[in-house]
């Protein structure tokens, strides 16, 4: 067995563990997904504000699944070491 | 490396080349990180008590006292979990009994590092506990004159959800010290 | 052993780990559907909204959770180190 | 032994731990659960349109445990490395 | 040591892995039958659609924890590595 | 060592992993105790309806905790592969 | 190394992770503490069955607690590979 | 294989496991745009307040975040073994 | 391969372990965002002490995240061991 | 290779394990800010005793935390088998 093989072994262990980040935004936005649908309920006619503010909030929230999804990338597709 | 039959046998093999006492000292070791996962939980449910008891103490100003009082209780009871581990870490460290022992390496190492995981058990009561303590605190502030009852229940509920932390500490000890492998 | 085995073996491996990102969608679009069926039943006239705004959020929230299947899919299916 | 048992052991725990994504749905829809119990309790007239809410939203809940299951089934019986 | 043994290793610790996904049914159902129990002594009289409400979810949310079980079975008694 | 040495120690382990599913009934069910408790608090007079659902809830949340002890008892016991 | 040793290790590992069951029984039952002195605390007249019923529910969260002990133990004095 | 390739191999995963404390950040932000949602929909004239309030609270959740990221990307391009 | 490169590599894993520590800084600051978005909202008046205690209960918090940034640092750049 | 770099590597990983603690300080005591936020909101004439004893209260919950530090730092920096 080379080395690359080791490594390469290893970025794919790697990528599917920085994926695991993706519990994060899953829980929170649809925490936010279930706190909008209430409040729409209550004010319907601030739906347009409930709305915006929840994929404004949401959108935030995403940013660390997209760490991991980069960081996946990396390891498979432009990994340093191989 | 030879055949891939042997990727598990590699691996015992290249570990088989470490005294039973390195392999031992290094599942110790890691087992000893494990034994501090646990703190998670006194951190959660202390964290909650700290939140609940400044909610109360807001509300009730006048009784603030007794709030502090039982949040602190509730906490110390929640902190039980912490120092488990805290100990059995240090007993891992400084005065692992499986060290040294002649023997099987690997079953050596996996007791020290079995004893470690068990402790990860004690998430649950701290963050239970602590969950009671933060409750315990609320109603007080609320019903200053029921502070006996609610810390009596808060105990007696604590004291129940401690019960797996206590098997889980049973468990690691009788690895390191009972150990039926070794007899 | 030739080290192509070993890469599979890993991607195997991290495909299993990548789907769990999964159960950050699966906790937080089911908060949405509790609320979401608390909220309807509140304001039934306010369902159309309530429902809407629940898919549209339990959507945003489902991401991640494709992120790790797709990464899973790629280490399967167009494994770059195989 | 050839390098294809490597690969399939590695993909009976990649298997293992794909299931685990499961865990979200488990959580998700036993909240949605929950509250449409309540739901129903308060506004039993309603019922109808809390249950279709409570299954409609526990229906996308599902789907990234549903991933999860597939990935397994495809890593034991239609595995693209063996 | 035959290669059948290695597969047969992982497929025991895979087995035991796919039924973590029961921690989510446990939760999830656990807090279903929390909300059930505080619904029916609010609402006696709607005991019936209450309880039958909060089955129905619970049945939804086993899903996950039987398909583990099945992953975890097929494995054990229908592996078709072996 | 021998092939059933490594099958036995690898069984070991899964059966610990599948008592892990435990923890979700434990968090489920004492969940249901306590919003339980608060409901006969004020309901004394419904205890026997509200205790009655609370045990039924939690039985069906007892299930995946069985099947994980089911599986550790097949591994050890009855191992397919031994 | 014989095999023994391997089983034995092994063994002790699983009787490690069997206990981390534990940390449910723990999460759940301390919720229901905290609901029980909430309960005694509104309704102190009803201190009687708001505790039994905390306890009883308590006793319920504990089982898959008690069975990741039996698993360990069995690991550890009963071992059926041993 | 020389001791560099295991270095790279264990930096792949390193740096996967740092992402894992992005699941932090999605919960928090998730949950502030949930009750950033809510908070317009009560008082959207405060909407400027409770937005900006939103996502002050959010960047200060990102830290941690950010911190793995930088650790991944250190492990990956400056790392200081290799 | 010499015992530095394994030094090395395990201290690559465990500057990635330490990082998980953030998650809980991530999900505490981002609930602390939350409540201070809900309480500016229903106090407007009060937003600067409201904000203030924000981010003073939310550098407390902090702390965990940069104890496990700092062993990192130094498992990687200050390595005792190599 | 030596022992002492085999115990000097477990040392690293064992650094990293006991970090992740402080995923619950990091909870806990952001979960006290937002509490205390919303507590300074509605009483902001208790503000010094609300503060007082959120920062006790999390003070209280940093201890666990405390001790992941200490042992990581015993294990790099006063290893008593090195
Ligand atoms: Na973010
Ligand atoms: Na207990
Ligand atoms: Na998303
Ligand atoms: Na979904
Ligand atoms: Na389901
Ligand atoms: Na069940
Ligand atoms: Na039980
Ligand atoms: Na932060
Ligand atoms: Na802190
Ligand atoms: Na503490």
């Amino acid at each position: 067995m080379n080395g690359d093989a080791l490594i390469q072994a290893a970025s794919a262990i790697g990528a599917g563990l920085a994926m695991i980040a993706g519990i994060g935004a899953g829980i929170g936005q649809g925490f936010a997904a279930g706190k909008g649908a209430e409040a729409v309920g209550k004010q319907p006619e601030a739906q347009g504000v409930i709305v915006r503010t929840m994929l404004l909030g949401a959108a935030v929230a995403e940013t660390t699944g997209i760490y991991g999804l980069v960081i996946a990338l990396i390891l498979l597709f432009a990994n340093p070491f191989v | 490396m030879g055949e891939i039959s042997n990727l598990v046998m590699f691996v015992l093999e290249w570990l088989s080349q470490f005294s039973a006492e390195t392999l031992t000292i290094s599942a110790t070791i890691i087992g000893a990180g494990f034994a501090m996962i646990a703190g998670i939980g006194p951190g959660v449910g202390q964290g909650f008590a700290a939140g609940k008891g400044a909610e109360a103490v807001g509300k009730n100003t006048d009784n603030s006292q007794s709030v502090t009082l039982v949040m602190l209780l509730g906490a110390a009871v929640a902190e039980t979990s912490g120092i488990f581990s805290l100990v059995v870490a240090l007993i891992l460290l400084y005065s692992n009994p499986l060290i040294g022992l002649q023997g099987a390496g690997f079953v050596l190492a996996a007791s020290a590092l079995g004893a470690g995981l068990a402790m990860m058990a004690g998430i649950g009561p701290g963050i239970g506990q602590g969950y009671a303590a933060g409750k315990g605190a609320e109603r007080v502030g609320n019903r200053p004159e029921y502070q006996g009852l609610i810390v009596r229940v808060m105990l007696l509920g604590q004291a129940v959800g401690q019960t797996t932390g206590i098997y889980a500490l049973v468990v690691a000890l009788i690895l390191l010290f009972a150990n039926p492998f070794l007899a």
